[in-house]
């Protein structure tokens, strides 16, 4: 399964990535699987993405719960809370 | 257009005559601006860099204001908000909503700040004395938001 | 000064940002543009004649600014209501609230809207198709300023 | 006791009158005597005063209930519910 990540704001600065395609095993299904195998790259990755830091994320551009599924082809996106306005 | 993402500034007055003089039986006007203070959570701000979503946060903001639409009775809704880098005493965000009655006016326009903040994807890093830093969410914008689900 | 009552127009983008660049510690500035619709209960409105209580009208809304800056924590407030006659989409009155916090200058700058509606002195006279009237106070207008003895 | 006394809006026109200055008895001392004492002027001054119609009274330039009393010298003024804003 083929996805397009992005990443923003402060979780893009520690990452050093802003975007990236990946390809994931199928049972890499939903966010929660998503930021697991992020987190299994290691070292920062694991630290940001373990769970200790508050994400979000959304696929196509929609906000979405970490139970949600994606599709290949999407466009996933995690960052910190937002702080507009 | 409801909804602009800009790094240019906005003429907030100029958008309040547009949304009043758009249709003669609209009776009341509620706006909104935010401004960069020179001061947050302690620390001199000397200025801020606003870093958004292309695509996602304009679909946010055009779902925030449809929400606000389909909840009070109002004419017109606009939101612009700015991005990039801003200085103190620059204007950030306005938000103008139109009706026949302030008290729905009032309600959109603060319902559209308050689901804003916490849902369109916008973040700030300031420069401060003490360094550039991201700035934190705050959990009263999630209990300003929160409120709207049992207010009627 | 915070109250201003005269005939001629107000430029409320002016106001707004007079309030949000006095302090560079201000976030929020909530505003408020109430103006002469077109039509009223039914009836074709042409035009209104807006009659005040010189000396009293003053101070009945220097008095309900102070109430708001007493129970919110907010920099500065301008009201300004517009007197004589007016025509369809002539702006009536404009108030700005200017603070750290948007919640507080939304909720001051609503409540001076509607103790303005039921405390100050001001009186509309419309022209309608069905020849001119005194327009009658709503007691929508009442529930709305109640409403601020129980909020916190 | 010297007042004077404002009448506003409809009532002003219904009365025909803006402004008057008059001498009531001492016992005329609160809002609610005033009405009366100017409600036995009978006809449109009857029909205003008599409690039908809603009104507001202010003394010296404060709104008050209509228990309120004043004192010689002082300006009341007597007005519709109000319509501003």
């Amino acid at each position: 399964m083929n996805l397009r990540i992005l990443y923003f704001a402060r979780l893009r600065e520690a990452l050093g990535v802003a975007k990236e395609e990946i390809s994931v095993a199928d049972g890499v299904a939903d966010i929660q699987a998503l930021m697991a195998w992020l987190a299994a790259r290691g070292g920062v990755w694991q630290q940001e993405f373990a769970g200790c830091r508050p994400l979000r994320a959304a696929v196509n551009q929609e906000l979405v719960a970490n139970s949600a599924n994606f599709k290949t082809g999407d466009e996933i996106a995690f960052f910190p809370p937002v702080t507009g306005g | 257009m409801a909804v602009r993402i800009q790094h240019e500034d906005f003429d907030a007055g100029a958008e309040i005559a547009r949304l009043r003089l758009a249709r003669p039986d609209t009776g009341a006007v509620a706006a909104f601006v935010g401004q960069v203070r020179d001061i947050n959570d302690g620390a001199s701000v000397s200025g801020m860099t606003l870093e958004y979503y292309p695509g996602m946060t304009e679909k946010a903001l055009e779902a925030i204001v449809e929400q606000a639409r389909a909840r009070w009775d109002i004419y017109d809704a606009v939101v612009i908000h700015r991005i990039g880098e801003l200085k103190p005493l620059e204007q950030i965000v306005l938000v103008v909503v139109s009706g026949t009655h302030r008290g729905e006016a009032f309600a959109a326009c603060e319902f559209i700040m308050d689901y804003l903040k916490t849902e369109a994807p916008f973040w700030k890093k300031e420069t401060t004395t003490e360094g550039a830093r991201w700035v934190d969410a705050r959990s009263s914008d999630d209990q300003a938001k929160l409120r709207w689900n049992t207010e009627n």
